[in-house]
């Protein structure tokens, strides 16, 4: 029997790995993949929850999850296609014009 | 037993996926490696006896969000990532912070969590289709309903965004 | 013997014979399609080697193997070398998911006919979402595709590969979309499932109430496969040979069987799906040592229709144009679908069987 | 309860006919308009008729008919509603306000027919029939208050109808504000009455003040709710010292003046005291301040109204003096008295008003009677319906106003408690006075030699756009003088008092409308503030004498009056018929005081240096404006601005624009959030 524990603790490392590649990494689409990384942290929690307490909400709410994260990499993919187009790079440190 | 060994198997992988995800310095094998994290995901969950989730994981993610990632990687012709520094907030209050949080979850976890282990045998899915079914189309509906607007907002919006100017 | 051997030893040897079937079947269909299409176009096809040229296949497996494996310099090596065969297990491993028939009996051990099938009493004992695994798979081979042509650093391979994918998911949605009218009707994701529930005659086969759903099946199915008139990653014409242009020898054969492959996965589905899969189109009359080979005659025969069909639609259509494809895939099929799906639904909550 | 009656209707037509001429008038033609605008008033004319036959069948028990349609407010333990009370005084009222209502309407057809924004002028006066319909249907006083306000913006409204004259703006603009003040006291009674009672519905609120103890604390609520009430009473009813507004609201179109400023809206404070009569019964004090005030006004005007000029002003005073008359009867506790003198004096002020209204027509907008004379030969029918008019106002026996202004002088004589021989003295002066300003109007306009400039009675061309020279008025505004005269001949007959009942005609026998309006404002005062009459017959029999005695001295006071009104019109025959240089003479014997009561007794200056001036210099401009607002308000808004600046110009560094740094922040805060759950888990 696989203690509750470890699931969780998995998920926690996958999220912070997760947080770790928003933080390090410079190319705006893996950037974006350790943004899916992070949502698939918080899915395995979900399921490993449900699994534990026998409730079957929690992977409906995998399902919407995963279906923001689908909407999430359409809409995503598309901006990151337009601001190629516009300024020829993918490294979101020469994509700072946000501010005063 | 099995499962537990089982589990590592999968969840070896899936740290290293991870691990390769952030040391690669190629988008697309930093995909690849997303995918590997992906589908060992998909064997936990069928570990977790939930093997709906596991095969909606397999085609949504794996077969269609990734597979959208390396078309748009290969479409842009991304190449390796240049070494530029221009953020000194993301190493010296992103990190420590990251670590801190990552200390804090993993000690908080293992100081309290449930001791009962998942009762699930290997091949017992508690997470059929017909009752998935029934929560999401029943107990859930109208969240349901909203998040097929959302889809159909994202839709428009990838277009918009996507398509090309009127040159 | 204890269970756990027992099942791994069927396990084994149902999967040595069915992917030896499936190959042998694969080279075969290309003579076939050769043949076929050479008659078509009033030419023989190969008659050379072998008698009628049956010993052709295996001329070309030679030949492949001692070809030179050509490697161009600026590729990326580890996918170059990964995607043939991404694609080659993906295109063999979903034949894994398929019933042929039901279970067999041997030494008082029975085991059904599906490499996946669990060791049961009962042949209705399955994967319960077989189905969702299949699609899933299907889903998967882009990536041996797409990863061909970028790691081969080639323009062609580029273009191929880009259209290869595109194409791939936007047919995959009415794929996906088209089979939900059968499983509606079946109420299950087992494929063995969906067979039992159309037993009984030609007349109880899905294809009669999900007529649009099929025809949308198969019309996705040939774009999912990359067959004429949907051959649009590997048009010689304007990209030399598409993705695998740059490919030789084995690498190159992989993709060609993966081709077959997933030709006669497309086959197996809709053969099970639509066609009440190993079920004849009479029920049972026959002797019982008949009764035992029957479904696999009867599985087999239908499958040979599809591979046909194939091979004569290559044979009759012309190839659409990319903007055609898109617009066909994403504004005909996918409301198609859509409405197949409301309208079953419907029938089938308001109609009190 | 019979729901067979559908009130709600009558006011809603003509809200209906006001929300089409004001959405879509524009497009239409006059015709349609003023079709739309009659039909409107007609059909509620109609239901009311309609309703006031339905009445006379109703069982006792079911008067008064109340009737709630819908919740309006509901908020903690106060609940108001929509809702109609229909009793013998809204009754009377709704027949007069839409019996005059629509002959108005009728009138204007002609009257404005050559003005601008015709649609616009019949919308309004259907809002204004809706809004007073409320007033006098509401079953409670909230509702009330809402038709109270309503009539007062269409007031305003119609007012400023010319609103391109700045004295009109003006005007609509001192008619609003004053009436506010009156509105104030309005409101802070009726905050009292559901601080005390938790709602304003009639039925409640009187039912719990008819026996509620007439001493100590209770005594003072409702002397203050009655005072309070009185003073929105003052405001509406143009009433001392609030009564500036109403001479300057002439500056609207005639058949304004005529239905809002005379017939109806500024009798609304009159139908509130009778109303009340609950609550003013029991508060003596505040009934006798009623009375003082009225008494006051009516003389006041009436005074005023000798030395003016302006032919509406005139009628305007008499208006203030008459509505004074009204309050008198309230404030004997006769309400009865008061609603019959309003209704009469509906009548023959509309027909003043109107006929006024008709010779300003003839002589192409001329206002001054000094420029006046002599038109009897040429607009006879005006000529006659306005003599009708000035007799039944000057209280001719036979015409209306004679019964209902001495019912209310014998009243103000004889009601036990209240009535007082003072109060008729006045109050017969007054009458005096009347009688001769409106005869003088009279003479002054329609006989002697024409004093009519040259431009306008040749070939002049005036504002009404059509040719000068004197003309008589179209049917369409004489039928409407016409049926009115009619009324204020005939309408007296329903109050004659016993006494005349064998000497005149009467419509249901003597006292009719008394005994009509009997269960709804009392009879008499005694049923609440005096002690019952003896029984023994030698009681009786004094009781006889006392009867005896009674008629003599309501017959000698009548005489008195008429007397009264007599001399009025022999002093107005002498001084502007035989001796038409006496008046120069007079005043400028007299001059001082001649000027201070043809300037209003200043009191416009007054008020404007009393009030005006200190809270527009000081209050508003120094306090509110340079204080308030600039000094302490604005200071603080850019001090704000100035604080955000100096803040965000240090923080702004934060704001990289780089993702990465804002994720380096971010996971700062989650990091915090997560610390603070652990410690938290930890305790």
């Amino acid at each position: 029997m696989v203690p509750l524990s470890y699931y969780l603790v998995l998920s926690a490392v996958l999220f912070c790995l997760g947080v770790a590649g928003f933080l390090i990494k410079r190319n705006v689409i893996t950037i974006f993949m350790s943004i899916e990384l992070m949502l698939n942290a918080v899915n395995l929690t979900f399921v490993a929850f449900s699994a534990q307490l026998h409730k079957l909400s929690a992977q409906v709410f995998v399902f919407f999850v995963m279906v923001v994260a689908a909407a999430e990499a359409a809409v995503g993919l598309a901006i990151i296609i337009a601001i190629f187009r516009s300024r020829q790079t993918l490294n979101v440190d020469k994509v700072d014009l946000l501010k005063l | 037993m099995l499962h537990l060994v089982l589990f590592y198997i999968f969840a070896f992988l899936c740290v290293a996926g991870a691990v390769n995800l952030l040391a690669q310095r190629h988008p697309i094998n930093s995909a690849l490696s997303l995918i590997v994290v992906m589908g060992s995901l998909a064997v936990l969950y069928l570990l977790l006896g939930a093997e709906f989730v596991a095969a909606i994981q397999v085609i949504v993610y794996a077969g269609a969000v990734m597979v959208l990632f390396v078309f748009v990687i290969m479409l842009l012709n991304a190449g390796e990532e240049e070494h530029s520094n221009a953020s000194r907030v993301a190493v010296y209050v992103g990190v420590p912070a990251l670590i801190a949080l990552a200390a804090l979850v993993v000690y908080g976890l293992l100081h309290n969590t449930p001791t009962a282990g998942v009762q699930l045998a290997i091949g017992e899915f508690m997470g059929g289709v017909k009752p998935i079914a029934n929560l999401l189309f029943r107990d859930f509906l109208l969240p349901f309903e909203v998040t097929s607007v959302l889809i159909l907002i994202a839709i428009m919006g990838a277009v918009v965004l996507a398509q090309r100017g009127e040159d | 013997m204890n269970e756990a051997l027992t099942f791994l030893l069927f396990a084994l040897i149902k999967s040595v014979l069915v992917i030896f079937v499936l190959l042998t079947a694969i080279a075969y269909t290309t003579l076939l399609e050769r043949k076929v299409v050479g008659r078509m176009q009033n030419r023989w096809g190969p008659t050379r080697v072998g008698p009628f040229g049956l010993l052709q296949p295996l001329a070309d497996g030679i030949k492949f193997i001692l070809k030179e494996d050509v490697t161009s310099p600026n590729v990326h090596k580890f996918l170059f070398l990964l995607a043939p065969m991404l694609a080659l297990v993906t295109g063999l491993a979903s034949i894994s998911l398929v019933p042929f028939g039901n279970q067999i009996t041997v030494e008082g051990k029975s085991t059904s006919l599906q490499i996946t099938g669990v060791l049961a009493a009962d042949s209705n004992t399955d994967i319960a979402i077989g189905l969702l695994i299949l699609l899933g798979i299907t889903s998967l081979g882009v990536y041996g595709i797409a990863l061909a042509g970028w790691s081969s650093n080639s323009k062609y391979s580029l273009l191929g590969s880009l259209r290869a994918s595109a194409q791939m998911i936007s047919y995959e949605l009415s794929l996906g979309l088209s089979v939900v009218g059968v499983l509606i009707l079946a109420g299950s994701f087992s494929l063995r499932q969906i067979v039992n529930s159309q037993s009984g005659g030609v007349l109880h086969w899905f294809i009669w109430p999900q007529l649009l759903g099929f025809f949308i099946y198969l019309t996705s199915a040939y774009a999912e496969t990359n067959r004429i008139p949907f051959d649009l990653p590997e048009a010689e014409t304007e990209l030399v040979a598409g993705y695998h242009t740059e490919y030789s020898s084995m690498k190159f054969a992989m993709f060609f069987m993966a081709e077959y492959a997933n030709m006669f996965t497309v086959a197996c589905v809709a053969t099970l799906l639509f066609f009440g899969g190993w079920s004849g189109p009479v029920p049972g009359f026959l002797p019982p040592i008949l009764q035992m080979l029957m479904p696999v005659f009867w599985f087999a025969f239908k499958i040979f229709l599809f591979i046909f069909l194939y091979i004569w639609v290559r044979g009759t259509l012309p190839r659409f144009r990319y903007d055609q494809l898109m617009a066909f895939g994403w504004k005909v099929l996918l409301p198609l679908a859509i409405a197949n799906i409301i309208v079953t639904s419907a029938i089938v909550a308001f109609w009190p069987q | 309860m019979s729901d067979h009656l559908h009130l709600w209707l009558i006011p809603l037509l003509p809200l209906a006919g006001a929300f089409i001429n004001g959405l879509f008038g524009r497009r239409f033609s006059n015709r349609v308009v003023s079709a739309i605008a009659l039909a409107s008033t007609a059909a509620s004319f109609g239901l009311a008729a309609w309703t006031a036959m339905q009445f006379a069948h109703m069982p006792a028990s079911d008067i008064p008919y109340h009737r709630d349609y819908a919740p309006w407010i509901i908020a903690g333990g106060f609940q108001a509603d929509f809702g109609v009370y229909l009793d013998q005084l809204s009754l009377v009222m709704i027949l007069v306000v839409t019996g005059v209502g629509f002959l108005i309407h009728v009138y204007s057809v002609g009257y404005m027919a050559h003005e601008g924004g015709y649609y616009r002028f019949f919308s309004y006066l259907n809002l204004f029939m809706f809004f007073m319909l409320t007033l006098v249907l509401a079953s409670s006083y909230l509702l009330m208050f809402v038709g109270w306000e309503g009539v007062g913006l269409a007031s305003y409204l119609l007012i400023g109808f010319y609103f391109h004259k700045d004295s009109a703006a003006n005007a609509g603009k001192k008619a609003f504000i004053v009436n506010r003040i009156g509105d104030f006291g309005f409101l802070i009674g009726m905050f009292l009455l559901i601080q005390k009672f938790g709602t304003l519905n009639y039925d409640y609120v009187f039912s719990h003040v008819a026996n509620m103890p007439l001493e100590g604390h209770s005594a003072g609520f409702l002397t203050a709710v009655a005072l309070l009430l009185m003073v929105g009473a003052c405001g509406k009813s143009a009433q001392l010292p609030l009564y500036v507004w109403l001479p300057d609201a002439m500056e609207g179109p005639t058949p304004v003046s005529a239905l809002i400023h005379a017939a109806t809206m500024v009798t609304a404070g009159v139908y509130m005291v009778a109303r009340s009569n609950a609550i003013f019964s029991r508060a003596p004090l505040a009934l006798t301040v009623v009375a003082v005030v009225g008494l006051a006004t009516a003389f006041f005007a009436a005074t005023i109204g000798m030395a003016q000029n302006d032919i509406k002003r005139v009628l305007a005073y008499s208006t203030i003096s008459q509505l004074g008359y009204m309050f008198l009867a309230c404030g004997v506790a006769a309400y009865s008295a008061a609603i019959f003198h309003l209704m009469t004096h509906a009548f023959f002020k509309a027909l003043l008003f109107l006929s006024a209204g008709s010779v300003i027509h003839a002589l192409s907008g001329e206002q001054d009677m000094r420029h006046m004379g002599g038109l009897r030969k040429k607009i006879p029918w005006t000529f006659a319906v306005m003599t009708v008019g000035t007799f039944a106002i000057a209280g001719t026996p036979y015409l209306a106003g004679f019964y209902s202004k001495d019912d209310i002088l014998w009243k103000a004589y004889s009601t036990p408690f209240y009535g007082h021989w003072s109060l008729w003295l006045v109050g017969v002066l007054t009458a005096g006075i009347t009688a001769f300003y409106m005869f003088r109007l009279w003479f002054m306009t329609f006989f002697g030699e024409s004093r009519v400039p040259e431009h306008v009675d040749e070939h002049g061309h005036d504002e009404h756009g059509h040719g000068g020279h004197v003309h008589e008025s179209p049917w369409v505004m004489l039928a409407p003088l016409v049926i009115l005269a009619a009324l204020s001949i005939i309408g007296g007959y329903l109050g004659v008092p016993e006494i005349l009942a064998k000497a005149t005609p009467t419509i249901g026998g003597p006292d009719a409308i008394h005994h009509f309006l009997a269960p709804a404002v009392g009879s008499e005062p005694e049923e609440h503030a005096l002690p019952p009459k003896a029984e023994s017959a030698a009681a009786l029999a004094t009781a006889e004498h006392a009867q005896e005695a009674e008629h003599k001295m309501e017959m000698m006071l009548t005489g008195a009056s008429v007397a009264a009104a007599l001399i009025g019109f022999l002093l107005a025959w002498l001084l502007y018929w035989q001796r038409t240089d006496l008046p120069e003479k007079i005043t400028s014997q007299i001059g001082g005081v001649y000027r201070l009561v043809r300037d209003k007794y200043r009191i416009d200056e007054l008020y404007g240096h009393l009030f005006v001036k200190p809270l527009v210099e000081n209050i508003s401009t120094n306090l509110l404006w340079k204080q308030i607002d600039v000094g302490t308000i604005d200071t603080l808004v850019n001090d704000a601005a100035a604080g955000a600046q100096e803040l965000s110009r240090r923080t702004r560094r934060m704001q990289s624009g780089n993702i990465r740094s804002y994720a380096g922040w971010v996971a700062l805060g989650a990091a915090a959030v997560v610390a603070f759950m652990v410690w938290m888990g930890m305790q």
